[in-house]
């Protein structure tokens, strides 16, 4: 099978990325909790996504919470707190991306305990609990069953054969 | 005479009174009496000319390192997107990447890990498509009602390139895949690390790592100097600046998968993986923001494609949906690559309503607003592919308009 | 901090260090921890990156301004030449022409003479076509002993582009044709003012008034605004900056019809009207100057034509011409236009000859030095469309050989 | 026939152009002789074709005479004087494209004289020839049964269908 193109790679070369599933395959060792996270968000995340989680729109940082129940509204706000299905892309996506202007900077730490504030302030867990590999993909998200797969969606009202 | 002028090159000063990408050259009263420039003396890199003035334009998001931009339509000509007018979609500008220095690394369910240099793909078999390139949120502006003012901002997240690259089949082939892979995730070197999982069906089908568009390296904008292209997929998918490929048994629900390219449904559940872009068409001429000098014969020109195959036809209706002409199609239908299309059109001066809709070879047709609206309701965000309407009001001027 | 640098705009002090047609931008140490540059920092046009460095090369003709230069096809990827580099040919140099004063005019034995304005162009029914554009001088140097050191030289008058613009016999039918009609001249608006006569019989089949090419204006060095583009033909022909079309009952005989682009033959007679290129295709990895850096596999990658329609097959030879294998052709042959064609080689570090054959659509073939020679001689000039052989030696060193 | 497209185009605007035919069909008025041209062409263009007409290759200017009896031999030289099958093509080119650094600047009468003097000096007439629109196109030039149509000529030693 193998042409002769190519490198193969090693684990430690390997080890320098990482891509975390719903199960939490991919989640690094550490901890956090609410109570730490909140400092650092206050300090890191704060002056786009606000105090409170609400969002400041004139930077892009969107609000991170609220908008439960209004999915199926005319005015759907789309948070952590009310769409997202799973707490791995909450962790994958905040040590990939953000700080926005400093992506890649935090630690594991930090990412555990910033992901347990933000969670903490949806009143999706308490701020007792400890996040780590182990916990964080056991957190059940509060729009867990809202998704399913679009491949092969009808779109027979306008005679697609195509899947959508 | 300005106060340092002495220092900058002649180039740069041509640049000055010239629009983007192109030389600012005095014009010969009679150009066959007076000697033309020299050949090079351009560097050995043609721009276009100063009298071509089109740009892509921004979406007006907060921050411009995460925003796009949309391509010229209005003023295309042919089937192809000019390079430099390439729409973009970046989350976290656009990277300086030295191709000396970047790798494509293989790994998760597969026989063997490996990393490729951009030498070493060069060197694997490859292969030359045309395919549009369509994100998503093309026309996002346009399900509750009629927003856009023109065909740049509705429909300019659309761009069509000769790709060339390794099939990830060829890839596939060198490392090897493990029984149970099923989906492959994507990860892009710039600040966004830019991930999408793909169901691995559809990387051996036609997945392809590219390095070349229209002839030359990818531009930086567009990858450079490697990414994902996943004929007729939504855009986003297409990993730029492509520098890890996970082979998994599962998807990985990244953040573009769940929080953003999911299509919320009126029940309030949403699909994920809606990526085939659907069959849609748009004219281009006339269109919003332009205005018909008189009464008379015009050519109503505009761009169809589908991500599910080739385009079989276009029809074009001036009055609203009611009658409809079959259109001619200006250029050889290839899969998933956009069509340009025309139909002649006499305009009697009365107000008119302007529609173009089409069929792909495997049956599906555009749908009109309504009847995708009954399908997918109003909060979708992605996948507008409904019949766009243009006003011809009785003065020439021509609006964006629901039907 | 050179003096009067502050007068200089960013974009200008980018290109001072970048190569044509690229802007210089610093290299992050992780692109994945610092932003990108902004959305639309290129003025809405983009640029090439600054790590491609190729570019079109002048033949060393004493004056620059009737002179040509070669695209750099060792280096091109995919099928499209870019805009950028598309060889050029100009006899009076480059003009810089006003599209908003440029006219055709068509006149001659028609019913009506009539001029046209670029609007009333682009408002004629049009097409879009990919089709290559070869001068008929095309490796004019490799008659009697090989002489250029790369496939730049070699073959490099040879560009690949999507052409729209309107069929010649769109505008036939504006202007209405006298019966005895069966030439047409075409005038360029440049210093040189080029004529040439055309067959009207090819003119009607497939010859196009070319606006656009590869999705946006024909570039200043390709004829902008107008060019005559005559699918097939010798690339002279392909009328540049066209302002005239003159029908005729014969041809004109002009300069580039008599003194130069015809065939002498060995009898001291010359051939009038040789219009069509022949198939030719040839090897552009590995090619002249090159260097392989180990036995090993290798990909062989080449460029392949016909002015007679489309190619039909390819064929590599490793040892000379004694032995050939069928290439894979990478792209969708259209009539009159290039593909890109790759061949696996292992190289086993002995010396190696590599030659390519090309047969198209209506069975005729490449042929070898020998069998073109026999027919025209050596003082042809013009239509070298001979198998090249590259000689690769033992120390992986390329050359240009006669075999 | 007519879709309306483009606006008919006066006789006067026609004047301004040209191309000339071998019989002489676009000749303009006007006379010259190579005497008068003799000095024209010292003025305009020996800088670059020679005194001696013999081409200056520094400037890119080919030589305009000389090369009879040479086209078969393996050195031809094709200039005016022993390869261009028509004196039509000498008027018609000289006067849209020469002298190279000035084109279109010459008169009929300039272009009648320059031409003569090309032909006298490539001892194609002698100095007592008056060119004009009737006498430029009687002259018969020594290679005008050199040339045929290569359409259709045969290439099937390479089994070419196609025509060249
Ligand atoms: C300088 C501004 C800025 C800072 C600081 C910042 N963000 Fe963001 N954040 C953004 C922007 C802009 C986006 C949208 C990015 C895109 O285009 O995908 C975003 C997106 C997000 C999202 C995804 C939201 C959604 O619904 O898709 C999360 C989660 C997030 N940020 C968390 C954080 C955390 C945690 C921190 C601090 C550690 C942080 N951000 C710091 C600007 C910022
Ligand atoms: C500054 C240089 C220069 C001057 C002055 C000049 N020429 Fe030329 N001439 C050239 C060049 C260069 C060419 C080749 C042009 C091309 O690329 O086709 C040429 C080509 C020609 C040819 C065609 C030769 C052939 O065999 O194809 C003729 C005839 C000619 N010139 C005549 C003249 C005459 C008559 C004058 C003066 C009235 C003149 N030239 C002045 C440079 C010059
Ligand atoms: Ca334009
Ligand atoms: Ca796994
Ligand atoms: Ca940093
Ligand atoms: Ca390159
Ligand atoms: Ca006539
Ligand atoms: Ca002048
Ligand atoms: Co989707
Ligand atoms: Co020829």
């Amino acid at each position: 099978a193998d042409g002769g193109h190519g490198t193969p790679v090693s684990n430690e070369e390997l080890s320098r990325y990482f891509a975390i599933q719903p199960d939490g395959e991919g989640l690094p060792l550490g901890s956090g909790t609410a109570k730490v996270g909140a400092g650092l968000f206050a300090q890191k995340c704060a002056m786009c996504h606000g105090d409170k989680l609400q969002g400041v729109p004139a930077t892009g940082g969107p609000a991170l919470i609220g908008g439960r129940g209004s999915l199926s509204s005319e005015k759907p706000l789309k948070t952590v707190e009310s769409y997202w299905p799973y707490t791995s892309t909450l962790f994958d996506y905040v040590w990939r991306a953000m700080p926005f202007t400093e992506p890649g900077s935090l630690t594991p730490d930090e990412v555990y305990a910033i992901s347990a504030y933000i969670l903490e302030q949806g009143k999706i867990i308490d701020d007792k609990i400890v996040l780590d590999a182990k916990s964080l993909p056991k957190v059940v998200m509060p729009n867990a069953n809202g998704f399913y797969d679009g491949r092969g969606s009808d779109l027979s009202a306008y005679s697609g054969q195509g899947t959508n | 005479a300005v106060l340092g002028v002495g220092a900058m090159t002649v180039a740069a000063r041509a640049a000055e009174k010239a629009p983007p990408g192109a030389a600012f050259h005095e014009v010969a009263e009679d150009p066959t009496k007076e000697l033309g420039r020299a050949v090079l003396s351009d560097g050995g890199y043609g721009l276009r000319s100063q009298f071509e003035t089109e740009v892509k334009t921004i979406f007006p998001n907060p921050s411009p390192i995460t925003s796009w931009s949309f391509t010229p339509l209005a003023s295309q000509i042919g089937n192809l997107t000019p390079s430099g007018l390439h729409f973009e979609r970046h989350h976290g500008g656009v990277p300086t990447i030295d191709p000396a220095k970047h790798e494509l690394i293989v790994h998760g369910h597969v026989g063997v890990a490996k990393k490729f240099t951009m030498a070493d793909l060069k060197a694997m078999p490859s292969v030359t498509r045309k395919h549009f390139i369509e994100c998503s949120g093309n026309t996002l502006t346009e399900w509750k009602k009629p927003t856009a003012k023109n065909v740049q901002v509705t429909h300019g997240l659309l761009s069509t390139s000769e790709w060339t690259g390794v099939l990830f089949s060829t890839l596939a082939r060198e490392v090897g895949l493990k029984p149970d892979a099923q989906w492959v995730l994507g990860e892009g070197a710039d600040a966004a690390v830019m991930t999408r999982s793909v169901p691995l069906e559809k990387m051996l089908t036609d997945g392809m790592i590219v390095y070349g568009q229209n002839g030359e390296a990818i531009r930086p904008e567009q990858g450079y100097p490697l990414r994902l292209v996943l004929p007729g997929y939504e855009g986003n998918t297409h990993i730029k600046w492509l520098r890890r490929l996970q082979v998994s048994d599962r998807p990985f629900m990244t953040k573009e998968e769940t929080s953003k390219y999911t299509d919320l449904m009126p029940d309030g559940r949403a699909k994920l993986f809606t990526l085939q872009m659907a069959p849609k068409s748009v004219i281009t001429f006339p269109s919003g923001d332009m205005m018909l000098p008189r009464p008379g014969a015009y050519e109503i020109r505009g761009i169809a494609w589908s991500g599910h195959g080739r385009v079989k036809s276009v029809e074009v209706s001036a009055d609203g949906g009611r009658s409809w002409r079959p259109a001619n199609i200006e250029n050889t239908p290839e899969p998933m690559c956009t069509v340009r299309f025309s139909c002649p059109w006499i305009w009697d001066g009365a107000g008119a309503t302007l529609q173009s809709r089409c069929t792909d070879e495997t049956g599906a047709a555009q749908p009109t607003r309504d009847e995708l609206v009954k399908v997918v309701g109003l909060n979708s965000v992605y996948h507008y592919n409904a019949i766009q309407s243009w006003a011809v009001a009785s003065d020439g001027g021509v609006t964006n308009v629901h039907a």
